[in-house]
């Protein structure tokens, strides 16, 4: 690939992610729009890995695109059973009163605005010799991290006081998910189809997951896209009409959702009581200590993502969840 | 624990501990929230004793603490302050006295007499504050603490009066605070000294001293209730008779004139002052406030809205007094702001026992009120012609100094006619007041009598409040050459501000 | 190499506006949650283009830590948004 | 010492952790870990006083590589006004929510808001800001929007939406800083940042991300419903400490890691936006029918003055001179911390009592809670600034600061705001006074009001009088 064909496939690749930027916008239907956006994620992955980022374009797909879309098609649908089509496409794009035509050419200027500026400071930002004191550095003491891979070594060791930060939010979400109110209602049984799809792509997701949490260490990979990996096959159970996905209730699934802090913040205030600098682990230690946090990462993430796709507070296994707009399911116990 | 630093908090403290802990008692706590009043009182007083003995023997007592860099809480024992403490304590305790007994059962009295010390320790502290920045705190403090006192009763009327008097107030507290701050910004933080500090600054200064004297003076004469600015005060006699007697006679109105006389001796030097022609601006508005406030007492039939007009020009004589310039006029002054103390609280004494005891609010009502209250109207009548200024009572004194330092000043051509009219014009609306007490009969019956005419008039702790002040009226005049007299003091000031 | 990454960059530009433009004017909540999520987009790919050093080069591994958790934090305030809605949209209907 | 620049972080998360694990021991878990939260914050005041600023690298990786703690005196003041306020909510809210469901579900999430706030005011690096502004914005609409009433669920979601355009402003700042200087380290950056393009189109994405999280004036149309619909304890954190956190970032931007790319222009239309924010937020806090209104417009006020001391510290000639007026401005911002969070927890005991907050029906619940209203009263002492609060000392010095400078303009607006304020203040403690009967005990409610008073007073008389630590911590400086 000498560099003109890559030039080439560079800008068709900007091009369609801009047009389908613009298309998952500038669409008044929001279903189209979510569909476009989910696509849009897609493509966002190949760039990324056009650009050496495998790790971020296996998130990308799976939680960028994947996951938010499930969410965003969830929310679409759930709305769409209640309000009528044409009042959910009342958008601010139609009603052309002077105000709004004002309004919305001021806010375009003020977006140009915004976008000259910031490529203005990065002409200038990236005139100079990229600034590698930092690769270097995580370079240097890659070994010393415990995992080959650099980019989990970041996420893992170096910024890990960030990974923690970040579980945190997430814990965030799902609890202020739960304050809200208990969970919508399940989804028809699946036809035969997706029965027999689901019997293969679950265990299939979940073998991926798997993988993925244990190659972190040395290739693309680790707790995050491991966890959307295993929340994506709790969707597609959802999906397939199971109410519950297997997961536990009351106090467990606490625990569950507590393990990503809890692990984390346990092992750095052990290390820390020891002498040792808080998150600090021992070289010796450091790919062990890891592997632990990544995979109570996975399951919590795995199970945080499942619950915000749930919607709300589970309900206690058995009570058959009151409908919330969505069509009625008619009470099947859980068989799995 | 060496007193010189110790007694200026301890005085500020004696009202304000006993307040705070009356604030969290029980509403029926009756007994120990008197005992807790007098006790304060009390104290204050010998501690107030010690003071007045210490300075005049030359003993510095000095409490500073501070709250920023180049901000000191200062509290500043010096002769000026010690005559207003003095003044602000004997008559803490006599109101102290009358307000038990005017309030006997009525309800929120651990309110009232909560807020009631914490506005005379307010009192206290702006006397001893030792500079403008001190100074300013107290005053928003005296501020907030007679506010709750002026709407005590709750009434829509007292809500509104209160609501008018703070509008003015703290509207003259933001002028003061950004004249203070303009000072301290050029003059850095300025103290309390005799004969002031800003005469020291170059000449290109004195255009900004004199923009911020106008602001400090305007901020000063809402609370000293100078002509433009005296709104509130008529209105503010809503309040229950012991916050009339005690905001009139004692803490805010004092605390306006007194800090005239702070701004103008000790923070720009009177000679300075004159030099910046702020002088006779100065006296110009007070002698336009004495006129105008005799002028609309006259017109007053309510009882105490006369007094309150009343008090609107008495208070512009010790303005009037720091304008002349000269050790008489000033002790002139000087003196007439405890002479005038004295007579109007005993004046609102009287007024609130017979609204009390005989449920007369306005001058027409009071035909023949001596026969019944022979007592309260002898005080009532040695305060009124005080007023008028009838020797040997203390109004003379203060008047005649006032008329002797406008001659010996030169500016006697307005002066001896604004103080002339004034008289006559107190003449005028307290003579009447007299004549219909004691020479006319009383009418069929009193408008509503609560307190049936037993062994005394009125209740005890009602009748000797006015009579203790007039007696102290009476004394000031009579024994004013006597040492630690008023005028002996006033005297002691004006010799040490002017360096004789 | 440089070229690429100023190419990738001024597309983000681009990106950060187009999602800045539609999350202040639309009157919808879905489309604003999207174009929260299409600027999020936009910034990650400046992230990473600043960390590309070259077709076969290692890049600079520090920004995609970043876009790793950037992306997981953007989905959780979505999520949290469209609860916020489905509970808006629930009360809306039994009041 | 320099342990506890660790507990104070960790302790709130964990004491999240375990609140959510064991919900029915919930309340008890969170006071307690209240109380060990704000000892470890005194220790850290302390450590910071005597030995300057403490200095912590996560993991043991250097500032660059890794993540840096840094306390001095700024930000351990505020870790410590924080860490009083929530303790303070936390007793407050012991007795406010009783259900055993709803306390269940409101302390993780308090108690996470806290480790955001902790977190923040420790963080050295411009990334962990960003997830840190990120936690704290979900946290805060998850309990804008407990107890689910519409209004408030509304108003979360906007402020929700607010909040995440803010941080991918911020996030697309610290992107191009990172461009520009491959480093993220605000110590590293404070030496290496140059007046450029980059430099200040950074800055003017960040201020502008921050800025919509400050709420400050023509960006502060969310705060007043978020604000006014949050149950009392929730909208007393919002307002005193959380809007308070984004303008600490603004703060460390533009005095210590960009000073001297920031231009008098920029610092004038700073205080430009607060004088605007302080005439209108005083303004609409006037008319407000409802107490939580006034008590969320007087927040986008009070949050005026603190953006007009910016063209002051950039005017002010000597050191000396800018050391106390930034001493004023944290005088100002500490006191009202204080004050505002009592007032709401005053307001949310009077709302419970007489089932609504509309101040014309105020006149029989006011009487009938002595306590309650005696601290709105000095709670309203301190927002307007009137002696002897910490606002006092801040407005003299902002008052200072401006005659200094010959920027008469900012006295003007300060004096008409404080006279705005003195209207609003007492037009409700006007209705305290009235024929209702009298309780004997003024203290009624002893666990709800005793922490509403003494926020109240802390501002009004510690503060007050015990201020000039103040001045002396704000010397020790990164």
């Amino acid at each position: 690939m000498n560099s003109t064909s890559l030039l080439v496939f560079d800008v068709l690749l900007l091009v369609s992610i801009l047009s389908l930027a613009w298309a998952s916008l500038a669409t008044r239907d929001a279903r189209n729009s979510v569909i476009l956006f989910m696509a849009f994620g897609l493509v966002l992955a190949v760039a990324w890995s056009r650009l050496m980022a495998p790790d971020v374009a296996l998130a990308e797909a799976a939680i960028g695109s994947g996951l938010s879309g499930a969410l965003l098609l969830a929310a679409v649908y759930r709305s769409r059973g209640q309000q009528p089509a044409a009042q959910q496409q009342s958008t601010g794009e139609h009603n052309t009163s002077a105000a709004t035509v004002a309004a919305r050419w001021a806010v375009t200027l003020l977006s140009a605005a915004v976008a000259g500026v910031l490529a203005w400071a990065l002409l200038h930002a990236s005139g100079s010799a990229p600034h590698d004191t930092l690769p270097l550095a995580i370079a240097a003491n890659l070994d010393a991290s415990g995992v080959s891979n650099p980019v989990t070594a970041v996420l893992l060791n170096f910024r890990a006081y960030d990974t923690l930060l970040e579980l945190a939010v997430l814990l965030t979400a799902v609890l202020g998910i739960f304050a809200l109110g208990p969970a919508a209602a399940g989804y028809r049984p699946a036809g035969p189809v997706f029965a027999g799809l689901t019997r293969w792509l679950v265990p299939l997701l979940i073998l991926a997951a798997g993988y993925l949490l244990w190659a972190g260490a040395h290739a693309p990979g680790g707790a995050f896209q491991a966890g959307a990996t295993l929340a994506a096959a709790g969707v597609v159970l959802r999906l397939a009409g199971r109410q519950h996905i297997g997961l536990p209730a009351g106090g467990t699934l606490r625990v569950l959702i507590a393990a990503g802090a809890g692990v984390f913040l346990t092992v750095g205030l052990v290390l820390f009581m020891t002498g040792r600098p808080f998150l600090g682990y021992p070289t010796a230690w450091a790919g062990t200590l890891i592997l632990l946090i990544e995979s109570a990462a996975m399951l919590a993430i795995a199970a945080t993502l499942v619950l915000a796709f749930v919607g709300g507070r589970p309900q206690a296994a058995g009570t058959p969840a009151h409908t919330a707009g969505a069509k009625p399911v008619p009470g099947n116990p859980g068989k799995e | 624990m060496n007193l010189d630093t110790w007694l200026p908090l301890l005085v500020v403290a004696s009202s304000l501990l006993p307040g705070l802990i009356i604030f969290f008692l029980r509403e029926d706590s009756h007994r120990l929230r008197t005992v807790l009043n007098l006790a304060g009182a009390g104290l204050k007083l010998l501690l107030v004793g010690i003071m007045i003995w210490g300075v005049f023997h030359e003993h510095v007592y000095e409490t500073r603490w501070t709250l920023a860099p180049g901000l000191d809480l200062v509290l500043h024992a010096d002769t000026l302050s010690v005559l207003f403490v003095t003044l602000s304590t004997v008559l803490w305790l006599v109101t102290t006295i009358y307000a038990i007994g005017y309030l006997e059962n009525s309800p929120h009295r651990s309110r009232f007499f909560g807020f009631f010390s914490l506005c005379v320790s307010a009192t206290v502290g702006l006397a001893l504050a030792g500079n403008m920045f001190t100074f300013v705190i107290f005053y928003e403090l005296l501020t907030l603490a007679t506010y709750p006192l002026v709407a005590h009763r709750g009434t829509p009327e007292a809500v509104r009066g209160a609501r008018i008097y703070l509008a003015y107030t703290l509207g003259g507290g933001m002028l003061l605070l950004v004249g203070t701050v303009w000072l301290h910004v050029l003059a850095g933080p300025t103290a309390f000294v005799e004969g002031g500090t800003l005469s020291r600054l170059p000449a290109e200064y004195h255009q900004q001293l004199q923009a911020i004297f106008v602001l400090l003076i305007m901020g000063l004469g809402v609370k000293a209730a100078l002509v433009p600015l005296h709104g509130w005060l008529p209105q503010a006699m809503v309040a229950p008779a012991p916050v009339s007697a005690l905001l009139h006679a004692v803490a805010v109105v004092k605390a306006g004139a007194f800090g005239i006389v702070r701004v103008v001796y000790d923070v720009y030097g009177v000679n300075f002052a004159d030099q910046l022609g702020l002088l006779t601006a100065l006296g110009i508005a007070a002698g336009i406030t004495i006129v105008y406030g005799s002028v609309r007492a006259l017109l007053q039939d309510n009882l105490k809205k006369r007094l309150a007009w009343s008090t609107v020009s008495q208070v512009s004589y010790i303005a009037l007094g720091t304008a002349i310039l000269g050790p008489v006029g000033t002790v002139g002054g000087i003196v007439h702001l405890v002479h005038q103390g004295i007579m109007k609280i005993t004046l609102f004494f009287a007024a609130g026992n017979y609204a009390e005891t005989l449920g007369i609010h306005s001058v027409s009502e009071m035909n023949g009120v001596g026969r019944r209250m022979p007592a309260t109207t002898l005080a009532f009548s040695v305060a009124a012609l005080g007023m008028i200024g009838v020797p040997p009572i203390a109004g003379f004194v203060s008047k005649w100094y006032l008329g002797l330092g406008a001659l010996e000043a030169g500016m006697a051509t307005w002066v001896i006619p604004v103080l002339l009219t004034s008289s006559a014009l107190n003449a005028a609306y307290f003579l009447p007041i007299l004549y219909r007490a004691w020479f006319r009969d009383p009418g069929p019956a009193w408008p509503a009598e609560h307190i049936p005419a037993a062994r005394l008039e009125t209740s005890a702790a009602l009748l000797w409040p006015p009579l203790v002040t007039a007696t102290l009226a009476l004394a000031a005049g009579l024994f004013a050459a006597a040492p630690y007299s008023p005028l002996e003091w006033a005297a002691l000031i004006a010799q040490r501000e002017y360096g004789l | 190499m440089l070229t690429t990454q100023l190419l990738y960059g001024l597309a983000a530009c681009f990106i950060v506006a187009l999602g800045l433009r539609t999350a202040l004017l639309h009157a919808s909540l879905l489309h604003r949650v999207i174009a929260i999520n299409v600027m999020g987009a936009g910034v990650f790919m400046l992230l990473i283009a600043v960390a590309y050093r070259g077709p076969g080069q290692q890049p600079d591994p520090l920004p995609h830590a970043l876009v790793l958790t950037g992306i997981v934090v953007a989905v959780s305030a979505t999520a949290l948004a469209l609860a916020l809605a489905r509970r808006l949209a629930a009360e809306h209907d039994d009041d | 010492m320099t342990d506890a620049i660790i507990w104070v972080v960790a302790l709130p998360l964990a004491g999240a952790l375990a609140a959510l694990l064991l919900p029915r021991l919930a309340t008890a878990v969170a006071v307690g870990t209240a109380v060990a939260t704000s000892v470890s914050a005194a220790a850290l005041l302390r450590g910071v006083a005597t030995q300057g600023v403490l200095h912590y690298e996560l993991g043991g990786w250097s500032a660059g590589l890794g993540i840096a703690l840094r306390a001095d005196g700024l930000s351990a003041m505020l870790l410590m006004m924080t860490a009083l306020v929530v303790l303070a909510a936390s007793i407050y809210t012991s007795a406010y929510i009783t259900a055993p469901a709803e306390r269940a579900r409101f302390w993780p999430l308090w108690l996470l808001l806290w480790t955001a706030l902790n977190a923040l005011l420790l963080s050295g690096d411009l990334f962990n800001l960003y997830v840190t502004l990120e936690l704290l914005g979900l946290s805060a609409v998850a309990l804008a929007a407990f107890g689910g009433k519409r209004a408030a669920v509304a108003a979360a979601l906007r402020y929700l939406l607010v909040g995440l355009l803010g941080s991918m402003m911020f996030l697309a700042g610290v992107s191009l800083i990172y461009a520009g200087y491959g480093t993220l380290d605000m110590a590293q950056l404070a030496h290496m940042v140059t007046a450029g393009p980059t430099a200040w189109t950074a800055l003017a994405l960040m201020t502008a991300g921050l800025l919509l999280k400050t709420a400050l004036f023509p960006l502060h149309f969310w705060l007043p419903p978020a604000h006014a619909s949050a149950p009392a304890p929730v909208s007393a954190v919002l307002s005193a400490l959380v809007v308070k956190a984004a303008f600490y970032l603004v703060l460390r931007l533009w005095l210590h890691v960009f000073a001297d790319v920031v231009t008098p222009a920029a610092a004038n239309l700073l205080g430009a936006l607060g004088a605007a924010a302080v005439l209108w937020g005083s303004w609409q806090a006037l008319q407000a029918e409802r107490l939580k209104l006034l008590a969320a417009y007087s927040t986008v006020a009070q949050l005026g003055y603190l953006f007009m001391f910016f063209p002051l510290l950039q005017a002010l000639p000597s050191v000396t001179a800018r050391d106390v007026a930034a001493g004023g401005l944290v005088m100002l911002a500490l006191t009202h911390g204080f004050a505002k969070a009592g007032l709401f927890l005053a307001i949310g005991i009077i709302q419970q009592r007489s089932g609504h907050d509309s101040i014309q029906q105020l006149d029989g619940t006011a009487q009938r809670l002595p306590a309650t209203t005696f601290s709105i009263a000095l709670a309203g002492v301190a927002l307007i600034g009137l002696p002897p609060s910490g606002a006092f000392l801040g407005k003299w010095q902002l008052l200072a600061g401006a005659v200094a400078t010959g920027q008469w303009v900012w006295v003007v607006v300060t004096a008409i705001g404080s006279l705005l304020a003195m209207a609003y203040i007492f037009r409700v403690i006007g209705h305290a006074f009235g024929h209702q009967s009298y309780p004997n005990l003024p203290v009624t409610v002893a666990r709800e009001e005793w922490p509403a008073l003494l926020l109240a007073a802390v501002a009004v008389l510690g503060l007050g009088l015990a201020g000039a630590p103040v001045w002396q911590l704000l010397e020790i400086r990164v």
